[in-house]
């Protein structure tokens, strides 16, 4: 029983610091901040990954495959868009010129 | 390899944590994206190397599919579409935690199961699952294969809350019996049902704030799905996602004047419903039409233009080709400056993105606050695609549904241009009074069209 | 040993929290915050509270009591104060006749 | 049982956090310190409802003494001896923690002891240790019980490095023969040293720095004795007191332009070294000297004042005077500022709590980067017992300790009055070439005294 109280004290702390890291980020940023948290909420093919471990075919270990397949379409998808988006962002390297 | 294991954890728990926070600054933003995909790996490869991988074929597979069809989509994407792309993958993270916790069902890691990890499984089961199905209701409004406008079924609240109790008894009997299988899939048929009558009445237009709360949920089913699994780097990536996915929701609602509860049972969102008609009100003012050429034509005596882009821009695709423009107007010593309205578009910093696909350089862009008291000194407000956000009505009707937002002061530049394909409204329905105004010029046609003809005649003088 | 693990978690995220929390605090609240969070530093009562509390006069109780009595002056002494200068910053009730 | 108590810790350590986060900002600072007064209520209610008070006669006499003493400290206390209060009240943190761990090392709560236990220990009982006697050493230099110069011992960076040496030997040795009550005495001997060393070589004046640094010192005693006990509301509050005492130092670091590196190091500080001697470089220049009649007689005419204060103000206790000359000149239509540098002073924010404490409203008090545009047009620049803060050498003389250090620009003004009661230096030791400026005026003199007599001056005309 002691170990939902750790979670429950690890939940409550990182919630905290969520809330602290993002008030105030400009909107320039939230398409971005989207998707790159989308990502990091792909966190859950740790679980996956544990689920489908397993030398059999039981259904236990197709869902864990399929949650794996599932979680990495998030993880990579979320985080090569995001660094997509972000590597259009740039400053003008003429403004020096254009100006 | 306890402690390997759980320090690995804490260290990718730090990385999420610093990369969130530089996500948050457009300096470091990609480093962050960079310093979150680091931890990700970190995480990934301590639990396959502790946990000794039993059986790698299906574990490989299921990576590599999973990788590819991600990297794939990723590559493939047009900027436009980002907004269903996002929902998409909130649905698929929504759905890899309920499976994961339904296998943790079937065979459990740890005998005897508790009290405490039943609850936490049903909450997982119960978030995954609506933030799958939401999803795709969010997902289908916006690739247009359901209707945008907001669908309400008869005593639609009601059967919401009906669903909400159905879960709730689902769940006691569960606790109860947690040997029967039927009662999880019971709760999973529920969440189901309930992801759509959750989004189904919610307007396509007011998408992004949906997909910015189930990402939120995403995240907490992850951080649900950590607490039966005990696993510490679940719950805090969770936890991040889930508090800032809110946060984001809060800062989305506020730009645009209104409030989440507006938004969830509000059924705004005329999307759909463009046109010639319904606007102006009932008396016929008229308009001064104008073409390509006529623009061209005055901008050889201007000296600034500030371009205002909107949605119609990102419809019509013609971020390009207007940078094209405005680089034509550069040569000739026009001071252009873009001014972008924080909601404009349909999801927020959606100007941002699409013109900085379009190699505008982001610090030719200027949010509202910083440009709004530029337009009284500008020649020109050129006006592309957009309508609500500059829409005066948000000033002085009270009964407009954008009375209130601030908006971008385009009205008070010496000359107005509008580039659109008809005097219809924006996404809030409002028509606009400063079509019919003597400084403005309306410039009928795809946006994608006129700039392009605006173009060709600048090019030709 | 499961015990170290979870404090070590706890610590992070607090640290991170912390962190956070202070940046851009203007000079103004320099002090108070020192004060202030000097008087949070008193939570060790907390410990000492455990440590005095037997039904014997050992070493080990003394020592409780003591670190009881530094804390608590800590405590009491450190959020007083704070308190007290905090009460002092006021807007100028005048400022419509004055300016 | 155990739910309620780590619930009820839960909430305390939450409130510790939002309590925090309010004490950042000047509207909810004191509602923020009533949230944490709540938490630590909590926390030490929990504690005594769950241990069930086995002797409650010596734990009531305890909190009874403890809370007395604090609070008629806190009672009686000037504002300006807030930094040795302060101070001592770190040392007491410090010193609580070290108890409570040693307590802990002679009746462990749970046996058998482990490593992870014993480490942690150690930790406690050293840094609570450093935390105690550099708060003393700390006290004593601003008490005036010690010289506030840096004293440097022969060899003293050795001497440092050596007793850390001792600290990690004497912990292994403890941590391989913990029966031995050997070892932990040493090691508490050796920190207590250590604390000694550490800050001793520091001048007074940055003892304010050092404080913030002792009292981050003192959140991390607390955060290992919460590790020794396994108790997470302890760990919690103690890494948010050090992780913030780590941050305050660093902000006091760069409002004074130097390195912490050079703080705890480098030994500056001469603030012992006041009196007419040591200014002015090599040959005489000539100043104008004043009474505080002139001055009143000069702010006869005047339309705009702004007030610069400074170390020399609190030393004087002239903050009250100021008040009443400050309305004096208010009620003949002058215009009043009061220019706060982030270092004036002695310890961050010092005028303004002084200046509070005075009744001064707090938007009458400017902050540099908000006032420095406006001297230009300014009468008179009154600067009360301040130096450094206005000393322009720090704008040009290279090899001066202040270049680079942002001042108040008095310079502008077009009268500068200095009262202070010499040509001395301030804290810096740097010599002020605007004493000898045409437009200046010295009036010399005890700040209290000087004022008292611009007052007197100002209600006789
Ligand atoms: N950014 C967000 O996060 C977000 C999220 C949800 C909702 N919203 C809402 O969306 C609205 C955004 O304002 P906005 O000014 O950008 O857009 P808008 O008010 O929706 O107006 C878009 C205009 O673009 C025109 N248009 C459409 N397709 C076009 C094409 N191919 N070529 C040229 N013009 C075209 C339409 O007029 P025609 O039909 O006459 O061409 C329409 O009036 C706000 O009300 C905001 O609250 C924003
Ligand atoms: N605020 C902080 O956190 C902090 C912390 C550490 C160090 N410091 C340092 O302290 C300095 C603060 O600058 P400052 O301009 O406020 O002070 P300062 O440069 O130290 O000058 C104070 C002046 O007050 C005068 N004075 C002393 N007693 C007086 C009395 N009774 N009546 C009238 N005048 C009196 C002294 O001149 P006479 O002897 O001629 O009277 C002295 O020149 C900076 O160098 C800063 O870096 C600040």
């Amino acid at each position: 029983m002691e170990s939902l109280i750790v979670s429950i004290y690890v939940f409550t702390l990182a919630v905290f610091i969520g809330f602290e890291l993002i008030t105030k980020v400009p909107p320039l940023l939230h398409t971005p901040l989207m998707s790159g948290s989308n990502a990091i909420s792909g966190i859950t093919v740790v679980g996956a990954l544990l689920a489908a471990n397993a030398n059999n075919w039981h259904m236990s270990t197709i869902l864990g495959v399929l949650a794996i397949v599932f979680a990495m379409i998030n993880v990579i998808g979320g985080f090569m868009v995001t660094d997509r988006m972000l590597g259009m962002f740039k400053k003008d390297k003429k403004t020096e010129k254009g100006a | 390899m306890i402690y390997l294991e759980q320090f690995t954890y804490l260290l990718a728990s730090a990385l999420f944590i610093i990369g969130l926070k530089y996500l948050g600054s457009a300096k470091t933003a990609r480093k962050g994206n960079q310093y979150a995909m680091i931890a990700m790996a970190l995480a990934i490869v301590i639990t396959l190397v502790i946990s000794g991988v039993a059986g790698p074929l299906q574990i490989i597979v299921g990576m590599v599919v999973g990788g590819l069809i991600g990297g794939i989509v990723a590559k493939r994407i047009e900027m436009t579409e980002m907004p269903q792309m996002v929902a998409l993958f909130n649905g698929f993270g929504g759905v890899a935690s309920t499976l994961v916790a339904y296998s943790e069902y079937l065979e459990p890691t740890t005998t005897p199961v508790t009290l405490d990890v039943n609850i936490t499984l049903i909450l997982s089961l119960f978030i995954g699952t609506v933030t799958l199905t939401g999803s795709l209701i969010a997902f289908a409004k916006l690739q247009g294969i359901l209707p945008g406008r907001p669908i309400v079924l008869p005593l639609h609240q009601i059967l919401n809350l009906l669903l909400m109790i159905a879960v709730v008894i689902f769940g006691i009997m569960y606790i109860v019996e947690p040997g029967l299988p039927l009662w999880p899939l019971l709760i999973i048929a529920v969440a189901a049902v309930f992801g759509v009558t959750f989004v189904i009445p919610i307007g396509g237009a007011d998408m992004p704030v949906v997909i910015a709360l189930l990402n939120s949920y995403s995240g907490l089913a992850a951080s649900a799905t950590g607490f039966v699994l005990s696993n510490n780097v679940l719950i805090i990536a969770g936890a991040l996602v889930g508090a800032s996915g809110l946060i984001l929701t809060q800062l989305m609602c506020d730009a645009m004047n209104r409030s989440l509860f507006n938004v969830l049972f509000g059924a705004v969102g005329t999307d759909d419903s463009t046109g010639e008609s319904g606007t102006g009100g009932g008396e016929q003012k008229s308009v001064t039409r104008y073409t390509a050429e006529d623009a061209a034509i005055i901008m050889d005596g201007v000296q600034s233009v500030i371009i205002v882009p909107g949605y119609g821009l990102a419809v019509a695709q013609a971020q390009h080709v207007l940078h094209e423009m405005s680089e034509l107007l550069q040569a000739r010593g026009i001071d252009v400056k873009y001014a972008i309205h924080p909601v404009a578009g349909r999801m927020p910093g959606h100007m941002n993105v699409l013109l900085a696909e379009a190699n505008v350089p982001y610090d030719a862009l200027y949010e509202m606050d910083d440009i709004n008291d530029e337009f009284q000194n500008t020649d020109v407000a050129l006006i592309i695609g957009a309508n609500d956000v500059v829409n005066p009505s948000a000033r002085t009707k009270k009964d407009s549904p954008l009375y209130g937002m601030p908006i971008l002061n385009v009205d008070y530049a010496r000359t107005v241009m509008f580039v659109k394909r008809s005097l219809g409204a924006g996404f809030a329905g409002e028509a606009n009074p400063l079509f019919f105004d003597d400084k403005t010029m309306m410039i009928f046609g795809d946006a994608k069209a006129v700039v392009t003809g605006l173009v060709k005649a600048l090019k030709e003088e």
